[in-house]
């Protein structure tokens, strides 16, 4: 054997010595019995849930706030008392959005792959962030036969109980949203006879936009797309757009962007001295963004309470919580970072929102069974209407797997500063959106209050 | 004058020089000959502190250079015109010129004038880049440009490399003239040691590494063993 | 390397190579054969990177874009045939990524190093802005699924048992698919560079003015490195998408070619054991920089915890360039050279 | 007059040159590093961002946006030089591609560390320019006092860069280490210094680029040079690399041709032109459109 043909030998046998290594530190992982669903622990009362989400990297902007107030969340029931005896252990996995700045290795793949081989196994995941990311696992996490629950994207793909019965949204999706925008120009004398303008992000987030205005009634009279990337390498062209509305007349424009594209946006008219009346969706519009950007403020969508309510009495339990967690942390993720004299952020009140969600299944579940189980979970879901902080119920049925499926206007505060990034309601009435009809229905607000449980 | 004491110079475990002696006294012309791979331009390397030798001395004048950096060497007044020339293509004759008087304190108007009208040629070609020149344009300038620095010795490498007998002898005698005018001290290695033995006041003949004659350049060229054996010239 | 080895000696290695690492899939947990899967994608795409680097002496910034192509195929070919033999599909894939490949090294091949470098990560920005452009054919931001390998029955048979059986037979079965994919592509290329065209790429790397004079025609030889470096990274993109099971913009971003090259470098580039390490390397990275946090004690979700990849990976890269540029793989030959020469010190 | 003044096309131009001003700085700072040392520098962009940082977060502690860009400026000259000393140093005599990789992990390092630093969330530094556009007769016009601030300053930073080059005794002995280090050597150019203060020099323009770009609408963020790096790559490797005066123009080209494509065709397609662009010019003109065609090395 000569030199070169070893070297490849010892190559290969380098190779097997790190894998061999690896496959010990893997061994043993599976659960010893069966009786229970994996991820509970009928000793110890835990039940294990996880999520992928960005912690680092461009999306983490804000995104970060949702499982952090959600760890805050656990953590505070957890401590007092858990629900009907059982605490969440709740892992949350950084997966960068898949943005890869992270390097490889935190895509959601792997971080999922993680997840699953979790000790004692995974019950669910819950509350995962973001459309790509979650499309990209749920094969896998179908086959494997986790739940999927609350996903954090408002895309109408997870309402699809026939090919994937395990997956559940969570908020109120993109084109109940533009359905929403519609009505409300159509409703209002000042607005319905104005020029539309719209510009929406160049995937299922703009696309579904669009069409969800055009339900409405609302034709945009110039409808323009952007690239995700393009808030990095071609942000000239939101001032182009913004240019061109201007000089079509437009008076009302809609954007479906995310905050740096708001960002591009509004001070793209604030440099133009063009004022049209924005509306914002809900995931680009939290008052930080829109305060900096234009101190004439813009419309959005809600279906948590307006922040600047700060007596309803779940803005008050979730300051409450946050306060209470601040600093505290779980399983190496630190709760979310809260002061008592700022407002709530969206972000904030989203994570709260789905986790107690989850609490409640559960604890409806522990309530009649004793031991959760992924079937009484499912069951739980798909069969009450929960009273969580959004002032919609999350109705899901064995046909909609959507969840929240209406919502409020708010108007995003104008002034700059921290004293002004707040949301107020416009009016009293809430708009439902039927996900498979898309018939719209009204109602008047009316806020829910936490359950005593959760002290 | 330079005087080169037991110079040893080594690339990892090849030895290129060994304790090479020899001195070129100043004002004269002293051409150091050998075949390729004799060790010559390493020499002039050595000198010029391009290559760091083992042992040995290297004294300009009373002044020890071994140790020194090769920009304060160049800044003591020794041009060193490098084996291909060193004319930087990407510049016009010009700004060659221009760069041979930058760290020296000379008037660089006076200097450039006194270059073309010792080489008229490059005068006409003052605006073009050093690449477009043919290989005595080139060798030309890169003489002019050592000049302009009004040095004291002049290290040479091989300027009849590629050049036609023609414009090697025309350079050649360029040298001797520069050399009588300035009483420069000039160290020229040369492979061609016809050209060069026909200008130099005397002559050090390399071999593999070791100098085996420093003599005056008659006496080499009237040499037959050293002639036939290390210099490559048919006896005449 | 490997340039006296016969045809027969490097079929024996890589049947045994490829055996070994099947067998060790049979001790790995599923979690860990699904990073192995994934880890054979990276390795194939890194030896392309390498291929090129240090067999033709050139530097992409640019294969996340050759792996996009490879993915791309693969998924939109299974959508249209999804019953084509997997086979068939990585052959298509590996031949539009090599396509990609003659296209983008036509002017490489007259530029020097920082120009190609600065070309093809270009190249990486404006590629996965493609599909979000043209169209719901391309699948747009939310990328395109398509169906991971799944374990035959007698596969399943053979080896099933406890609980999560059916997943973890699944991933183990992706794990050795993947693997059986990479030891052909190591063959492939190792067959390669000891052949007539390989010994060319090299005289072409060491002394382009000597290529000329003996008569290789440079452009062609270089074009033809660049194909083939992109052909093995757009196979490594399709394996990528098998195992991933989704192909979107986000699978391929601009940075995923900086960590390419990081990894290159640090398992060591120019070698095949070393394109194994940057593979492995890549999908553990988050481990060992878990495994380094917590041994150092630094707090995973401070600010400086959650940059603290970047910043080691980045630093390895720096320090192992200037002063070992060699790698992971020259590190470990350097060992086994300390090794062999205690052991003959002792056998006197 | 003032249809003329608000006119689409002339509007379109005056965008593109200000968004295209900004490229060519970036461009002029490679231009800048890649004649005083032949290297490519990938980190430049995280380099000017980092110093930027500096600088501008002073303005939290009350200091005015001056006396912030000045510590941009000259804590950009230390850095670039310190960082040629004790990165780019040991790289001079290896193969072309290990400055490259090398840049790459610093790259990949500054950024990192700027964010575990400052965090992620963009700042907005107020410029003491308005970025409200003028009016003329109740419409805006395509230009606002900042974007005239910025044109002004990259003219500027072109034609001092120039003049440095060509006409100064410094830029020829910048040149002359770069190209031919050994012969400069020989001349009695102090080619190791030279090669700090030519990167030391690109430092300061780049921190001017970074300072313009941290004052744009986007804010300041640890990414904020990437897309522009990358855009001011394509424009120095169009012009040439060798020319200040191509990078600009290259540079402002691209801007006004993106502009014209978000404006006419479809914005999605504007970095995907601009990369064939690049293809085909390198193609065609490996060398670049603005270095004259010599032949290389002698």
């Amino acid at each position: 054997m000569n030199r070169k043909f070893r070297r490849l030998g010892v190559a290969l046998t380098s190779v097997s010595v790190l894998s061999l290594g690896l496959a010990t530190a893997g061994l043993g992982s599976l659960p010893a019995g069966a009786s229970t669903d994996p991820g509970v622990n009928t000793g110890t009362k835990t039940i294990t849930i996880g999520a992928t989400v960005p912690l680092s990297g461009l999306a983490a902007l804000g995104f970060a706030d949702v499982s952090k107030s959600a760890i805050s969340v656990f953590n505070y029931v957890n401590a007092h008392g858990g629900v009907n005896g059982w605490k969440v252990n709740f892992i949350v996995k950084n997966d960068c959005y898949n943005l890869g700045i992270c390097g490889a290795g935190n895509d959601t793949t792997s971080q999922t792959a993680n997840l699953l081989n979790t000790s004692g196994g995974l019950f669910a995941t819950v509350g995962s962030l973001g459309t790509a990311t979650q499309v990209s696992v749920e094969n896998t996490l179908k086959n494997a036969g986790v739940p999927q629950l609350f996903v954090n994207s408002g895309s109408h793909y997870w309402n699809n109980p026939s090919t994937y019965p395990g997956l559940y949204g969570f908020q109120t999706n993109y084109l109940a949203e533009g359905k929403m925008f519609a009505t409300y120009i159509k409703a209002t004398a000042a607005l319905k006879s104005a020029k539309v303008g719209y510009l929406g992000q160049n995937d299922d987030f703009g696309q579904d936009g669009l069409q969800g205005l055009k339900n409405g009634g609302v034709t945009p009279n110039d409808s323009e797309t952007y690239n995700a990337t393009d808030v990095v390498f071609n942000q000239p062209t939101f001032k182009t757009t913004l240019a061109k509305f201007q000089s079509a007349g437009i008076k009302v424009v809609v954007l479906d962007t995310v905050p740096q594209g708001t960002t591009l946006a509004l001070t793209a008219a604030k440099q133009l001295g063009y004022k049209p009346t924005f509306f914002i969706s809900g995931v680009g519009s939290d008052p930080q963004t829109v305060n900096n950007a234009n101190e004439n403020g813009a419309y959005s969508m809600t279906f948590l309470p307006a922040t600047k309510l700060t007596t309803n009495k779940w803005n008050a339990w979730t300051s409450k919580v946050l306060t209470a967690e601040n600093g505290t942390s779980m399983n190496g993720v630190s709760a979310e970072a809260f002061s008592k004299n700022k407002y709530l952020n969206g972000n904030q009140q989203y994570g709260v929102a789905w986790s107690v969600a989850f609490l409640e299944a559960l604890y409806k579940v522990t309530s009649s069974n004793g031991v959760p189980t992924r079937s009484g979970i499912e069951s739980a879901l798909t069969s009450t209407s929960f009273a969580t902080p959004a002032v919609v119920p999350l109705a899901y049925s064995s046909t909609n797997h959507q969840g929240l499926t209406g919502g409020y206007l708010v108007k995003v505060s104008s002034a700059s500063g921290a004293a002004n990034q707040y949301t107020t309601a416009v009016n009293t009435t809430v708009y439902h959106v039927d996900p498979n009809s898309q018939a719209l229905t009204t109602t008047k607000v009316s806020y829910t209050s936490p359950a005593t449980w959760l002290h | 004058m330079i005087k080169v004491a037991n110079l040893n110079v080594s690339y990892g475990a090849v030895k290129a020089l060994r304790d090479v002696s020899f001195e070129a006294p100043s004002g004269a012309i002293t051409a150091v000959l050998g075949a390729n791979g004799a060790g010559k331009t390493t020499l002039l390397r050595t000198i010029s502190a391009l290559v760091e030798p083992q042992s040995g001395q290297i004294f300009l004048d009373e002044r020890n250079l071994v140790g020194m950096r090769p920009e304060a060497i160049a800044r003591l007044g020794v041009a060193h015109v490098p084996e291909g020339r060193g004319v930087i293509g990407e510049f016009t004759v010009d700004e060659n010129l221009r760069l041979g008087a930058i760290a020296h304190k000379v008037t660089l108007a006076e200097g450039i004038a006194e270059q073309f009208e010792l080489f008229p040629i490059l005068k006409e070609r003052r605006k073009q880049y050093a690449a477009t020149l043919s290989g005595g344009e080139r060798q030309m300038l890169a003489v002019a440009r050592a000049m302009i620095a009004q040095p004291t010795v002049l290290l040479l490498d091989e300027p009849s490399l590629g050049l036609a007998p023609k414009v090697t002898f025309d350079i050649m005698t360029t040298i001797r003239q520069l050399c009588e005018s300035r009483k420069l001290t000039v160290l020229l290695v040369e492979q061609n040691a016809k050209s060069a033995l026909r200008i130099a006041d005397f002559a050090t003949v390399l071999h593999v590494g070791t100098a085996i004659a420093s003599r005056p350049a008659a006496e080499v060229a009237a040499d037959d063993s050293l002639r036939e054996y290390y210099l490559g010239m048919p006896s005449s | 390397m490997l340039r006296h080895t016969t045809t027969l000696q490097r079929i024996l290695l890589s049947v045994l190579g490829g055996a070994i690492a099947i067998g060790i899939t049979f001790f790995l947990s599923g979690s860990n054969n699904q990073l192995l899967a994934l880890a054979t994608a990276y390795a194939i795409t890194i030896l392309g990177l390498s291929f090129l680097t240090g067999w033709s002496g050139q530097i992409s910034l640019g294969h996340s874009g050759f792996m996009a192509i490879g993915g791309y195929v693969t998924a939109l070919w299974l959508q249209h045939f999804s019953s084509t033999p997997m086979v068939l599909t990585l052959i298509l894939a590996t031949a539009a990524a090599a396509v990609g490949g003659v296209i983008m090294g036509l002017p490489a091949t007259k530029l020097r190093g920082p120009y190609l470098a600065g070309m093809t990560l270009a190249f990486a920005v404006a590629l996965p802005q493609l599909p979000e452009s043209l169209g719901p054919w391309a699948g747009g931001s939310q990328g395109i699924p398509l169906q991971t390998p799944t374990a035959p029955h007698w596969f399943a048979n053979v080896v099933g048992g406890g609980p999560l059986a059916i997943i973890a037979t699944n991933y183990q079965y992706d794990a050795i698919v993947g693997i059986l994919v990479c030891t052909v592509a190591f063959f492939i290329v190792s067959n390669l560079f000891a052949s007539k065209t390989g010994r060319a790429m090299r005289l072409v790397r060491d002394n382009d003015v000597a290529a000329e004079l003996v008569g290789l025609n440079l452009p062609r030889t270089r074009t033809l490195a660049f194909a083939i470096s992109a052909g093995l990274s757009g196979l490594g993109g399709a394996v990528f998408a098998y195992m991933n099971g989704t192909v979107s913009p986000a699978s391929f971003p601009y940075v995923l070619s900086i960590s390419l090259v990081t990894y290159m470098v640090l398992g060591g580039m120019g070698t095949l054991q070393g394109a194994v390490y940057g593979g492995l390397l890549a999908v553990y990275a988050t481990q060992i920089t878990n495994w380094i946090s917590n041994t150092v004690g630094i707090d995973p979700n401070s600010n400086f915890g959650l940059n603290f990849q970047n910043i080691l990976f980045g630093g390895l890269l720096i320090v192992t360039m200037i002063t070992a540029p060699r790698g992971l793989a020259g590190l470990i030959h350097l060992l086994k050279g300390l090794v062999q020469k205690q052991m003959s010190k002792q056998r006197q | 007059m003032n249809g003329f003044l608000t006119n689409r096309i002339l509007s379109d131009v005056l965008y593109g040159i200000t968004n295209g001003v900004t490229i060519g700085l970036v461009a002029l700072c490679l231009v800048l590093i890649w004649r005083s040392t032949h290297i490519l520098n990938f980190a430049q962009g995280p380099m000017a961002m980092f110093v930027t940082y500096i600088g501008l977060t002073q303005m939290d502690h009350g200091l005015g946006f001056w006396p912030a860009a000045l510590i941009c400026m000259v804590v950009g000259f230390l850095f670039s030089g310190l960082t040629e000393r004790l990165i780019v140093r040991p790289l001079y005599n290896k193969a072309e591609i290990n400055p490259i990789v090398v840049m790459v992990g610093f790259f990949t390092v500054l950024e990192a560390v700027a964010t575990a630093i400052w965090t992620n969330i963009p700042r907005y530094p107020v410029a003491p320019f308005s970025s409200i556009n003028f009016q003329a007769g109740g419409s805006p016009t395509a230009l606002s006092p900042l974007a005239v601030f910025q044109i002004v300053l990259a003219v500027g930073a072109m034609a001092l860069v120039t003049v440095l080059f060509n006409y100064t005794k410094l830029g020829l002995q910048l040149r002359a280490s770069a190209l031919a280090p050994e012969v400069a050597k020989l001349l009695g150019v102090r080619v190791n210094r030279l090669l700090t203060l030519g990167w030391s020099i690109a430092g300061v323009v780049g921190a001017v680029a970074a300072v313009v770009v941290a004052i744009n609408p986007s804010g300041m963020s640890p990414s904020m040079m990437d897309g522009i790096f990358i855009l001011g790559f394509v424009a120095a490797a169009i012009g040439g690399l060798e020319s200040p005066l191509g990078a600009l123009v290259a540079g402002v080209s691209m801007g006004i041709l993106m502009q014209f494509i978000n404006d006419y065709w479809n914005s999605n397609y504007a970095d995907l032109v601009a990369v064939l662009i690049l293809i085909v010019v390198l193609m065609v003109r490996p060398q670049g459109l603005f270095t004259k065609n010599t032949a290389r090395r002698v």
